[in-house]
């Protein structure tokens, strides 16, 4: 099993979000968050002082999946939130160890979905 | 004899200090005879209650921007507030250069007002020059309100720029020219047609303007899927909008009774509907959601009391506590029927609710005049003893009132469309579609309007 | 002697003039004679002054709608402010109905009064039938400020149709026939009770019964652990909750000096000793704090403010500014023991301390005239020239004083006692656990009051 | 003859019977001729006018709270909050005790009061005795507003126990010796120095004690970087900031309408001219943003709003409308140029502009009335007719307006800076780089603003 | 090592920490977070719109401990979350590399408690 | 590669920010957090309670590095967060099993940086 975890740029979190729909990935959790990437920052003026601001919101998905579901996850998520333009966000893929669904207690590939 | 010279003395004294003392601004040494002639005409307690309950109606700019700042999304707040913020204040300066010399100047036919631009009828030398500003300042608080209704309708996709040309034409022209008809001694008014605060006047005005900007903008993205149903797009801080609902109810005490235009012994009278009207309004609109949602929709709730309000406002002088209470209430049920209506059917995006509010209850209540006025209150308020169709007065008032709604409402819908033709094919009504998603606050003014808040969406 | 007689003609107009300007209601045509003996009893600047201090207490909605929403949690943000809004809105018309006649109607032996119902004394025709309405309109906005004050105290559990009814009876019967017995000219009244601008008729009232309130409900889950050690559930939004402060204190300006019920030159004495008051309760109960915890804990200096505010109510009128600093000072320590001793020796759970700032201090500030009375003061504010115990006037004001705040009390106790505990046993008093824990915004109203806000508990 | 006579009866009558309900405080037993001796030198409309706009500028507490938490970081908003409500608190006893008879009281050589310390000449006797309550009511809520300026600029970085000091001394001493010099008949008032509402009296004090504040207390961490360049720290909160602006606007209708301290007709004209500059204040604020910065910045329109508003102070009501357009769109450049010239080459950090507002806007305000002072204006107002530079009346009336803004100027830099190097160097006036990098709310008050909500930094 | 993720119910937080606490694991880090799972959402109704919310709020848990430390967490949290109904949430577990305390520099075992 | 999460006092983010891009560690993701660690915590007064706030604010960081980069990383952040007190925080460093741009669908360690 593997968690994927994907920063997009927030106003993709639709689109996104219809592309793992769409792909039969249905269960997820989302968190706001500030980036530092290769998009550099934009420059806010806030009362005349032109400032770069470097940290800059970005959407977090957390989604765990069992390994045939990890490339259409990832391919859900860049059909999402690609737009080719920098900032468009990163996705990080981990082992997962375990999973456990609290209400029954399974485990493993049968708890994840 | 002696006591009787002494009586008139004294009472001549008394006459002459009261006189003194009442008017302020008589010098003891002018001739009795010459004092009776300049008499003031306003006086006082008019001047102060005319200039409070301004003061009050100028506290709805800030009860509206919170209203529908608190009813839309965190990432254009920044931008709604400045739009509250600019209609007041490029209105303000429409007004002044324009907009009340069309509507209280000299009539032109009953259509318009020809003079007192920039207020140059107004002068410091007496005491009807001086009460020519407290005039405006009265007036030029309603322009705003009008002003100010659109935006909510417009939130979340309206250009800024678009929306101060907007804003300055609104109330230099359309709102003026309506208003002349009506309470300008316009044709109207000549009708008999009675709008005491501004139902019509006010209200509808903003309320249609805001129905053909919805329209003409289009739907917020996302408010509707591809079958055509409305998704909710909740408000962003909902103790702000009842702050917003609280500072309204609280300005319409000067909205309503203070269109009196000067002391009236009925300014309690006047209260009295307001609040009943009000109190009436929430509570229906509660029980109407709550009835067919199964909850009681706070946000809803709070347009019942707005559209209580919006209703009372044109009846609220000519009319009893109870026929108040039934205007209120029945206010408060069409302004939900009304949502659901224009958001399921229509399939206009409305984020505040502005057109069921403004434009819907300001015609229901300006006909509410010709059902449920009464002789005796109208009598009270300074109007002919007209009746309304349900206290034995005949459809004839009612008919008038009609002919007003329809009249301003055609008038509105056809400047006002036009003007957003023109400002769309011109510098633009809409912001992107990217920049909508990412916000109207990052793109047109380069803020956020809670920096460090973790907000998704 | 001619010119004797066109000094009379002149004495004459000029009486006429100001006699027709001032009251505006009389026509030209009535004789001088018939004119005089309608003279109004109530003038221009008594109907202006009664309803714009009305309009301020009004605004005291929105102060505790803030105070409250901003000392509670997030997740019944919404909760809150349907609370805080339908208490006036069904308050209102249970005061239109019932609620004015049975406090100011004629009197039943001194218990309740018996006519006026639905405003039926008022009408348009006369002076007096319009100043009813005026008068309705400012008795509202009190009766409603009773009602409102137990929504605090029972915060963040209640269940939402079970306040609905609490409501409508408080106003309806409750807090008018208590009324009655000391503004209405009740039994109270005759034994020379002060209370001017009801510290007990309507603070008193409120925080008892947000006292019963609080014991039925019992504490909110998680407010006291296994050893019943309370633990702070802080509230979410303090800004709001200061904002709120800061609007109730502008609406005391209303609730104090308005009380005069019309106008008076002492207005300004009250409106001085309600400041003072209250700067010495927040300054008073931010150093007993910060002695105590070490800290100048917020929101307890913000209900320090409105402590004073409480006590200085019944006495505003009857006593000397550097008096008011020190009921004001006395009652700002107070509300810190109070809420000490609530909270963690009965182990009361009140989460915006409305019992300590409402009930405690409504009963210390009634006890305060019968202390720091000044006989100048009351006569000047139209009362007999009575004196407190410090002034030299002994113990009988401070004896009846003490006889009307437990009597308030025990109505208060025993009628809403019984009423919470039929709700109790019918439509349920309290909400779920599990819906309380979930927070009552998303089961009763099927909303959040921030969404998209990311918040912890 | 008969007839005749019975004129005279009724004229008779009528006359008593007006003086009677006109001044209610008569007493019918006394005679006529006593009646016209005591006649009261303020009249109910006067109490009313001066009470109700006092209310109103009590207000502008919450605005100025608002605005300067909002424009602040979340972590220090309990903290901004509790100063804004401290120093009218303590503010208020400091100028009952002190501070009102330093002002008003008799004049040693002009240069500050002697007497009515602890309001002792007010009395309930009379009504001039009733009179000193009301206008001292007036005179605190002015006086709170000089004092609570210094939050604003000195925010996120004042150790509370220095603020509390510095409250306590400008209320006390600093603030009503200037104010004795232009409003309490000292020598810059003697000199013809005219400012109608206080741009110098009340803003500029408060100004300048915030430039030197601020100077003192140096920048706020992170502020500046190594080169010195300014770093942007938004505020957290932008509606509540805006919500300040339209309460301090509200507010200001009393400040400025009710500077008359007593009824007049000309209250309508200054309410125009208030409303007019702000509004020309918020839009050349925006455009000239817009223009150096491409973005139409919300917080610098406010702050234009507000510039216009303390420019207009003093000239409101000598000005013509006209003149306060351009009056207040001078302001709402000025104050963008000025806050960029303090932020950049002085390198003084203000978090909310508050220098450039009241300092730099007060003393542009109070020499355009010696610029744009029109001797018909003046006249209606109570003052000489004097006429301003650009309407022939010559540089005397400017040079005087200037010799005042310099000696005030003088006179707060030198006092305050005092004061804060004393409290520096006892109790320290700024808190530890650890304690304004985790935010004044925990370590100050163990408490934070919006607990539960998720917030970086 | 192992890292402890769970999403668990909001009003659970406190139950889930006393659990832990009992079971003698001290420290862990809490964010919010908005979950997509078993539960479907629920229908909020605003301004008269039924919308299906498919976002729920949910209380995110790290907690990074030792191998022996595993199964006693996960029973904790299972303890204080477990409502048996949908929602109730799940626990992922993923391997953990390193732990290092910022006030010392110790590595490892050490510093994770 | 390696993903670095690290739990720091807020106040300290920037001068973290400021040693990570000393380091050339440009690229990070900021969430705020509440934690419960060594540091057990203050105690407020509210309303005249002493509470024991037991979940502190603390600031999270993830930052994906090469493995090259992964001690370079834990020492900027030691540099930026340390002070020697108790709460200064802690690191966690996991595997990272791939790393995908969406921008452009480069993957592994081109895709990190
Ligand atoms: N190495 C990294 N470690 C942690 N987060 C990262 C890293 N690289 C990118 N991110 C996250 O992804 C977001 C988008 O990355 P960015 O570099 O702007 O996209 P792109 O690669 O398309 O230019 C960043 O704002 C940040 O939140
Ligand atoms: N595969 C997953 N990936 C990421 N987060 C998940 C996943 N499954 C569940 N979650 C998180 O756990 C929460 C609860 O899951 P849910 O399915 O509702 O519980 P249950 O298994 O008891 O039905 C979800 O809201 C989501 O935040
Ligand atoms: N075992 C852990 N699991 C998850 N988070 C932890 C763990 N230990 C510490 N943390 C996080 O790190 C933060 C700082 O830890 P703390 O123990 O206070 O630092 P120190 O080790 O310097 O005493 C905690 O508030 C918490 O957010």
């Amino acid at each position: 099993m593997k968690l994927i975890v994907a920063f997009i740029q927030p106003h993709k979190l639709e689109d996104v979000k219809k592309a793992l729909f769409k792909a039969e990935i249905h269960k997820m959790s989302v968190t706001s968050s500030l980036g530092c990437g290769q998009q550099k920052g934009f420059t806010e003026t806030y009362r005349g002082i032109i400032s770069e601001v470097n940290l800059l919101k970005k959407t977090r998905l957390d989604i765990a999946v069992n390994e045939n579901f990890v490339e259409p996850t990832i391919k859900a998520i860049i059909e999402g939130a690609r737009t080719g333009n920098i900032g468009d966000g990163k996705i990080f893929v981990t082992d997962l160890h375990e999973v456990i669904r609290i209400r029954t207690g399974e485990r493993g590939k049968e708890a994840i979905g | 004899m002696e006591k009787f010279l002494s009586l008139i003395r004294r009472s001549w004294k008394i006459g002459l200090l009261i006189l003194f003392t009442a008017t302020g601004f008589l010098h003891a040494e002018e001739t009795v005879e010459a004092a009776a002639a300049t008499a003031p005409s306003h006086l006082p307690v008019d001047f102060i209650w005319l200039l409070v309950t301004g003061f009050l109606v100028f506290l709805m700019q800030a009860g509206f921007a919170m209203v529908e700042t608190g009813l839309t999304r965190a990432k254009n707040a920044g931008n709604i507030l400045m739009k509250n913020l600019m209609d007041f204040c490029i209105g303000s300066i429409a007004y002044f250069i324009v907009g009340y010399g069309l509507m209280y100047g000299a009539s032109k036919a009953g259509l318009f007002g020809t003079d007192n631009f920039f207020l140059n009828k107004a002068n410091p030398g007496s005491v009807d020059g001086l009460w020519e500003y407290a005039s405006w300042l009265f007036q030029v608080v309603f322009a705003a309100t009008a002003a100010t209704i659109v935006s909510g309708a417009m939130a979340e996709r309206t250009k800024f720029t678009a929306y101060l040309i907007y804003s300055f034409i609104i109330s230099l022209i359309i709102y003026p020219v309506s208003g002349h008809w009506i309470w300008g001694g316009g044709w109207l008014s000549k009708l008999g047609m009675i709008d005491f605060a501004g139902s019509t006047v006010v209200h509808s005005v903003g309320g249609w303007a805001a129905l053909v900007g919805a329209i003409i903008l289009g739907p917020r993205s996302g408010k509707y899927n591809a079958q055509g149903k409305p998704r909710a797009i909740p408000g962003h801080n909902i103790p702000l909008a009842a702050l917003g609902v609280f500072l309204l109810w609280f300005g319409w005490f000067g909205f309503n009774p203070g269109s009196t235009l000067k002391f009236s012994n009925v300014i309690g009278h006047i209260a009295v509907t307001t609040n009943l009207a009000a109190a009436a309004g929430a509570l229906m609109a509660m029980f109407t959601v709550w009835i067919i949602y199964r909850k009681p929709d706070v946000s809803m709730t709070l347009n019942g009391a707005l559209a209580g309000l919006v209703a009372i406002t044109a009846p609220c002088s000519v009319v009893s506590p109870v026929s108040s209470l039934i205007i209120g209430g029945a206010a408060g049920i069409l302004v939900v029927l009304s949502v659901e209506f224009i958001d399921k059917v229509l399939k206009i995006d409305d984020p505040v609710g502005a057109i069921s509010v403004h434009a819907v209850n300001g015609a229901f209540g300006t006909l509410c005049v010709g059902l449920f006025a009464e002789s005796r209150f109208a009598e009270a308020a300074g109007f002919s003893p007209v009746s309304g169709v349900l206290f034995g007065g005949g459809w004839h008032q009612f008919g008038v009132q009609l002919t007003g709604v329809v009249s301003v409402a055609a008038w509105v819908l056809v400047t006002v469309s036009i003007m957003f033709l023109i400002i769309k094919h011109t510098v633009g009504l809409r912001v992107s579609r990217e920049e909508e998603l990412k916000g109207l606050d990052i793109d047109e003014h380069g803020m956020e309007a809670y920096p460090g808040f973790q907000i998704i969406n």
